[in-house]
């Protein structure tokens, strides 16, 4: 469905993300892991469509869509979550939801109808009505998630949705993950908990300073002596780019 | 020639604009607040070298330093009582509170000293600058020696002092400063004496030439707003190649063109800049 | 509209009209009295309550009209109470100042406003409700122009003033044979100025003069290099001048500084006749030439002239200028016919206005006397031509006030 | 009672109030007072769709409230257009030259945008000032002998202009709920909160706030035009000012940005802080109204940012609500 | 040395650490890990004084320095190197190392103090002019840590001193953190290279949603299946 052709970016001189290639695959979860600015971000960010990138192209359903603004990936079916959460802290939850339930039932009454549906799905409807800056941080990511799902998308890019979640809540999370996967919507998981996504994921790429040093199921990943080097450290390394 | 004398006469306003410009950008640099009450340092300073002038016989030249360090204090004083309690407001807010600043300043300064206007008359500084055929006011040449001499030392200062680092590293990075041991509260209240003083000693500069009235502000402050977003908000060096910048433009635009609208050349030529290059000519992009 | 609502407004009228015996007379005065006319605002202010407390008093010594009456005899010796108003040059303000006047202090007329903007508004506003405006210093041509009923003008206008100038010079090629050619147009740009400008620029070509520049500047601006380049660069003979006060200042400063020396500079009052101009200026605004209403030596022919500008400077601390003698001036003639009206009814005291014929040494000005035509313009407004002597505005034209002789041309700026 | 039925009510009672006002309270400086209130507060709901609901500070909004106010007096002037009609056309040409203007702008952000509005503004000032089709610096007047409700002119009475400034703020808040009601409503408070996620659900940015600056100034225009009608003279200074632009948005902030009733509060306390200072001190000619106007302003900027439905909201912290769409009045 | 006791911060309304206590003594090196966003971060700003505490005490030498404002507490011998290393970038590299001194009245010593950071990282020396902004990753780790001791801490509060540097640079950075204890600094770190801060740490606490949930030497813990589990997820 969606395919990474030698994806590029640079900022100034730096390359950020270099000949970046993989593919995902309707209904698929693939877990987009590395070290902290390897370029996980960037390529989420390319794909959002914040990002345009500096080569290479971005194919959804065959469609090159390189380039085409975030608002136009969203019509096209890509949602995203943040990083950093971006809740819209004067709205209420529902409201929130809402916005993204415009994206394609521009009527008021039509969206409360969508975006409960959504909070139902992920959970949240009990808290509707409550100001989303009174949200939990992990609730504040399943708002992000709800959010995004209630633009009905065909493609989900998470970005650290398990980041500093309590077990409990990794676990509630992967549920959702989960249930959005039967739902037939692929996800882009960018992960740092490995117990989250190692579960879940279909496959596993690995970024490396802006490369892809891996890219298979999460066994194989797990075992990949380069992959283990840039996780565990030094002398795990084996000699690398 | 009467081009030439043009545009050195277009740098010597600019670089007075400069000056108030650097003070107007250093504050905006460390907090991110635009002062809409910074034309009011202008005319505080103004006012000081005339009371100074009136009542001792002091020219306005000698009283400088003095000027400066009044204007500091009210800079200061100023931040202390009333701008540390916006740092965190909205943008919106901390415009109205300078805004109602300057309405504030302008109606004191009517309340003290009356709506009337006031001058310098028999300072040192009259007389002229001639040379090659090309005339200058003397009080213009002193006021844009004065203003490149203030803006060095500022400049010297954020550079090359412990002081101006610690100021700058407020304005990059308030929590890493503080880890530094350095009060951000100081620097802010540094920040804003420096800028006062600034515009308080562009004020001085120009009370040997420019009528002193409690308004006079107002002539200033737009051009100050564009040279602090032309330069790139928070750039002294920016501010002051823009003060440059916009004199030529302004006085050559004015005498190529049609004088009425001067103005206007100088803020097309702002929006085109900005809108080319959204983070000005020397600001972090 | 509700019946009762007219009712009540007619009741209100009503009130006003019906004056208790020798109650205070109310006239609302509106000047600008905060924002950058401040300074004038507050002179028209100064000799405005200068003529009120002189009608009020019982001091006769002054030869005008209803001075030392101590009140207003017509109506059983009224005292004259002026409420003033703040416009601070914008029109909106000044119609609502205007009105409450006229509402809550019940004004039985008013007097304003020095802008012709904000004279244009207000009296709007006393028009809406039948209460005479007295307009004392707004020269804008346009004011007498809109077919008003109850508004009343007592200085000339800007026309007048224009033509005067042409006068003068044609007087000075008659007397003198001094030959003027070249005309340069400095004016600032907002109302004031434009339109003097295009007045002066139709006369100069109705008489044969060549126009060499006319140059429009905002008020204000931070310098005027580039305007003086541009007459340097024109070589006029005569530049004809509309600035207010602190641009007249920048401009002169900036003629000395650049080397521009014309053969006159004829400016149109405003800020060069301001009270600060002089001080501020010393010995370089020697010799400018401007239009006026009034001038201190004009006391040489009619001393009450010099009787009234002492009465002032004895509380002010300065001279009548042009703007506070037509204050002064203003406030007499409306006492005078409130006077005559007998009543506060704004019909009466219309049609006193309408019946107003004051002579010559009946005023401060070097005017014919006041007598308003159709359009509430008085015609026998006249202007002189002053010129800066020794620090002092003295009297060139006409040939008949003129006390001095004009010094044309303008010296050197060095060894003054 | 909720706080949203006590807003409510609070709104109604004030809907009745000035309804009747004019009809109770005779004296003409009070009407005319009133009058003032409820035009700037139509001026400040105009501002606040743009300004505050899509957080675009715009300090340039006098150009268009000043191009409202010169295509009605010209279309009156020239053709005879009665301004019932010309306010719509002001509304329309303030519009379309919003988005000719926004197109650039909203390239900028936060205080970018906000100093190049002010540019804009000066500029717009500047080139009017200077042409003489809208009768140059001295500007344009509307004959006050043709009166009557085809004119829009009115002579003694207050009451049109009072009916009249009532319904246009009635129907700009009226606009402005429509908007909070409608996706674009949701959009902009989205844009405002958090553009970047906003895009990432399919809100483009430019779009909105062009749809925001297109009503914001074609609202502006229509209060133009019965400023004009008002008081029959406009000219560069008093409709195109950077002053008035301030004012704009100086109500919004005083009340509360981004709601709807706050630019109306706004604007009572502002007019009311205006006309006493200028009535208490303003005869002195000492300054000592802009004083006290001065301190007044700071001081709520400094004590209260979030304007007078901020304190209300800290004041009455709404109680757990039902989870329904939260009621446009009164948040 | 360091004693925290029962600290809480919240984030708004949120707590992110509840009641954790520690203490650390002169010359030791405790490692501080948990899960990204478990609240490691936060402890270390509410001890260098960017948060303030709800509740508990933190004392330095027996001094309470939990009412202090951050850059009061520079001076009494307290230095973090924060999360993302917060350099001044536009600032040169020797700027950025004067400022780490800024609280110091020993002006004299100030210029020793340099000479011997630049001894400790000589790549900085080389870089001294540059802008702190153009270094790499590695580079600005060594500055960060550099700058931190410009103030003469005894205590230096880490936190993520391996974040956004090349696993090659990882061992030297780590190696730098053992020789500066080994000049008498005590350090606290906060690290989510688990494995590498145990290595170097002598005693380590695990952090989990804003608790202290195992403590132990860093040898006991990383035999832990939890801390394998939780932190390898392997």
């Amino acid at each position: 469905m969606l395919s990474v052709e030698r994806l590029t970016k640079r900022f100034g001189g730096l390359a950020a993300n270099e000949d970046v290639s993989f593919e995902v695959g309707r209904g698929e979860i693939i877990g987009l892991i590395g070290p902290n600015g390897a370029g996980k971000t960037t390529v989420f960010n390319s794909l959002a469509g914040f990002f345009p990138p500096s080569s290479g192209q971005i194919r959804l359903d065959g469609q090159p869509v390189a380039g085409l603004p975030p608002e136009r990936m969203a019509a096209l079916g890509v949602a995203r979550t943040f990083q950093i959460v971006r809740i819209f802290k004067s709205m209420t939850v529902l409201e929130n939801v809402m916005v993204g339930a415009m994206l394609h039932h521009r009527a008021v009454p039509a969206a409360i109808g969508k975006a409960r549906e959504a909070l139902r799905f992920t959970g949240l409807d009990r808290r509707a009505g409550d100001p989303a800056s009174q949200l939990t941080v992990a609730e504040q990511k399943r708002l992000e998630v709800t959010r995004a799902l209630a633009c009905e998308p065909r493609l989900l890019l998470l970005d650290e949705t398990m980041a500093g979640l309590t077990q409990n809540e990794v676990q509630e999370a992967v549920e959702l993950v989960k249930r959005i996967q039967a739902r037939g919507i692929a996800c882009v998981v960018v992960e740092h908990v490995m117990e989250g996504i190692m579960p879940i994921a279909d496959r596993m790429v690995v970024l490396e300073r802006g490369r892809v040093i891996a890219n298979g199921p999460p066994r194989a990943i797990a075992e990949d002596p380069v992959v283990v080097a840039a996780y565990l450290g030094e002398e795990y390394r084996a000699p690398g780019p | 020639m009467l081009l030439l004398q043009t545009i050195l006469s277009g740098v010597l306003i600019g670089l007075v604009y400069a000056l108030v410009a650097v003070g107007l950008t250093l504050i905006f640099g460390v907090m991110d607040i635009v002062n809409f009450a910074h034309g009011e340092f202008l005319m505080l300073g103004m006012y000081a070298s005339f009371w100074g002038f009136a009542l001792w016989k002091l020219d306005p030249l000698f009283t400088l330093p003095l000027t400066a360090l009044l204007l500091f204090g009210v800079g200061a004083a100023l931040y202390r009582v009333v701008i540390r309690r916006i740092t965190d407001a909205p943008m919106l807010s901390q415009i109205f509170t300078t805004f109602g600043l300057m309405i504030l300043f302008r109606g004191l300064a009517q309340y003290f000293w009356s709506p009337d206007f006031r001058s310098v008359e028999g300072s040192v500084l009259t007389g002229k600058v001639a040379f090659a055929g090309l005339q200058f006011g003397l009080p213009q040449v002193v006021a844009a020696l004065g203003a490149v001499a203030t803006s060095g030392a500022v400049w010297w200062f954020l550079r090359s002092t412990r002081l101006g680092a610690a100021l700058e590293a407020t304005a990059a990075d308030k929590e890493a400063a503080a880890l530094m041991g350095i009060d951000a509260q100081k620097m802010f209240a540094l920040a804003w004496g420096l800028g006062a003083a600034c515009a308080g000693v562009a004020g001085a500069l120009l009370s040997t030439t420019f009528p002193i009235f409690p308004e006079v502000g107002a002539s200033f402050i737009l051009f100050a707003f564009v040279l602090v977003a032309l330069g790139g908000f928070g750039s002294v060096a920016g501010a002051f190649w823009a003060g440059i910048l916009v004199g030529v433009v302004e006085v050559v635009g004015g005498f190529l063109w049609d004088p009425a609208y001067k103005l206007v050349l100088v803020l097309s030529l702002y929006l085109l800049v900005v809108w080319l290059r959204p983070q000005g000519l020397m600001g972090k992009a | 509209m509700s019946t009762t609502f007219r009712a009540s407004l007619l009741a209100a009228l009503l009130g006003a009209a019906l004056p208790a015996t020798a109650e205070d007379v109310t006239i609302g005065v509106i000047y600008p009295l905060t924002g950058a006319a401040a300074s004038t605002g507050l002179e028209l202010k100064n000799a405005a309550q200068l003529a009120a407390d002189l009608i009020n008093g019982t001091e006769k010594s002054l030869a005008l009209p209803m001075v030392g009456g101590g009140g207003l005899p017509g109506l059983k010796g009224a005292k004259l109470k002026l409420v003033f108003a703040d416009h601070q040059g914008n029109p909106q303000v000044g119609a609502s100042e205007a009105e409450r006047l006229i509402t809550q202090e019940k004004v039985a007329a008013i007097q304003g406003c020095y802008f012709s903007s904000v004279t244009q508004t207000a009296s709007q506003t006393a028009e809406r409700y039948g209460v005479p405006f007295l307009n004392d210093s707004s020269s804008s041509v346009g004011l007498t122009q809109r077919g008003f009923k109850w508004f009343f003008r007592t200085t000339p206008n800007d026309e007048l003033f224009v033509q005067n100038a042409f006068e003068f010079l044609k007087d000075l090629e008659k007397r003198k044979g001094i030959k003027v050619k070249r005309i340069a147009i400095l004016a600032e740009n907002t109302e004031f100025g434009t339109g003097a400008a295009r007045l002066q620029e139709k006369y100069a070509k109705e008489n044969g003069y060549e126009v060499v520049e006319k140059i429009l500047y905002p008020p204000k601006g931070t310098q005027l290099t580039s305007e003086v380049q541009k007459l340097k660069a024109a070589k006029p003979d005569v530049v004809f001048q509309s600035s207010y006060l602190s641009d007249a200042i920048l401009s002169m400063r900036t003629y000395k500084d650049l080397g521009f020396l014309p053969t006159a500079l004829l400016a149109n009052d405003a800020g060069f006749n301001d009270s600060e101009f002089l001080k501020t200026m010393g010995k370089d605004g020697n010799y400018v030439i401007s239009r006026e209403v009034w001038a201190l030596d004009l006391a040489a022919l009619k001393p009450v002239i010099g009787k009234a500008n002492d009465l002032y400077k004895a509380r002010h601390g300065v001279n009548f200028n042009g703007n506070s003698a037509r204050a002064f001036t203003g406030m007499i003639a409306l006492a005078e016919a409130i006077n005559r009206a007998g009543s506060t009814a704004p019909e009466a005291i219309q049609a006193a206005l309408k019946a107003t014929n004051l002579s010559a040494d009946q005023l401060i000005m070097p005017w014919g006397g006041i007598q308003y035509d159709e359009n509430g313009q008085n015609r026998k407004g006249a202007g002189i031509i002053v010129q800066v002597q020794d620090g002092k505005y003295v009297t060139v034209w006409p040939a008949a006030a003129g006390t001095k002789d004009v010094v044309w041309p303008l010296p050197a700026w060095e060894g003054r | 009672m909720s706080r949203a039925a006590a807003g409510r009510a609070v709104g109604l009672a004030a809907l009745v109030l000035a309804a009747v006002f004019p009809l109770v309270v005779r004296s003409a400086t009070w009407q005319n007072t009133v009058i003032l209130m409820l035009m700037v507060a139509q001026l400040g709901v105009a501002w606040n769709i743009l300004g505050g609901y899509a957080g675009q500070v715009s300090l340039g909004h006098a150009v268009f409230f000043g191009t409202g106010a010169y295509v009605s007096t010209l279309l009156a002037l020239r053709f005879g257009i009665t301004p019932w009609v010309g306010m719509f056309a002001g509304a329309g040409v303030s519009a379309a030259l919003a988005v000719v203007i926004g197109w650039p702008c909203f390239r900028l952000k936060g205080h970018y945008f906000a100093m190049a509005t002010i540019a804009v503004g000066e500029i717009v000032q500047a080139v009017v000032n200077g042409w003489e089709l809208l009768g140059g610096a001295v500007g344009l007047s509307l004959p006050l002998q043709n009166t009557g409700f085809w004119f829009m002119v009115f002579n003694r009475s207050k009451l049109p202009y009072h009916y009249i400034a009532l319904g246009l703020l009635l129907f700009t808040l009226g606009v402005n709920w429509l908007v909070t009601r409608s996706h674009v409503g949701y959009y902009l408070r989205a844009i405002k909160d958090e553009p970047d996620a906003a895009r990432s659900l399919g809100v483009s940015l430019t779009r909105y706030k062009l749809y925001a600056i297109a009503l914001s100034s074609g609202l502006a225009a229509m209060g133009g035009t019965l400023y004009a009608q008002k008081e029959l003279l406009i000219d560069p200074g008093s409709t195109l000012s950077t002053s008035l632009s301030i004012k704009m948005s100086l109500v919004a902030i005083m009340g509360g940005v981004g709601t709807l009733a706050g630019p109306v509060i706004g604007a009572v306390l502002l007019t009311t802080i205006e006309e006493a200072s200028r009535l208490g001190f303003g005869g002195t000619g000492r300054g000592t109204d802009m004083v006290v106007y001065g301190l007044l302003i700071v001081v709520i900027a400094v004590y209260q940012p979030a304007g007078v439905l901020g304190w209300v909201k800290q004041r009455f912290p709404p109680k757990a609500a039902p989870a329904a769409p939260g009621p446009g009045g009164a948040r | 040395m360091l004693q925290v006791r029962d600290l809480r911060v919240c984030h708004g309304r949120v707590p992110a650490v509840h009641d954790v206590s520690l203490s650390l003594a002169a010359g030791e090196i405790l490692a501080v890990v948990g899960a990204n966003g478990a609240g490691k971060s936060t402890l270390l700003r509410a001890i260098a004084g960017l948060m303030r505490a709800e509740a508990g005490t933190i004392e330095l030498e027996g001094r309470d320095i939990g009412g202090l404002p951050a850059h009061q507490r520079v001076p009494l011998g307290l230095a973090l190197v924060p999360e993302g290393r917060h350099l001044f970038p536009r600032l040169t590299v020797q700027r950025n190392l004067e400022l780490g001194a800024f609280t110091r009245r020993d002006r004299g010593e100030v210029a020793a103090s340099l000479e011997a950071a630049l001894e400790t990282f000589p790549i900085l020396r080389e870089r001294r002019a540059q802008l702190a902004g153009t270094l790499s990753g590695g580079e600005q780790q060594m500055l960060a840590i550099a700058r931190g001791l410009m103030s003469k801490p005894r205590l230096l509060l880490l936190d993520e001193p391996s974040w956004g540097v090349a696993p090659i640079v990882v061992s030297r950075i780590f190696e730098t953190i053992q020789a500066v204890n080994r000049t008498g600094v005590a350090i606290l770190l906060v690290e989510q290279n688990v494995k590498r801060a145990l290595s170097v740490a002598h005693r380590a606490a695990v952090i989990q949603t804003g608790r202290v949930v195992a403590e132990g030497t860093g040898a006991e813990l990383l035999r832990s299946d939890l801390v394998r589990r939780a932190y390898l997820g392997m």
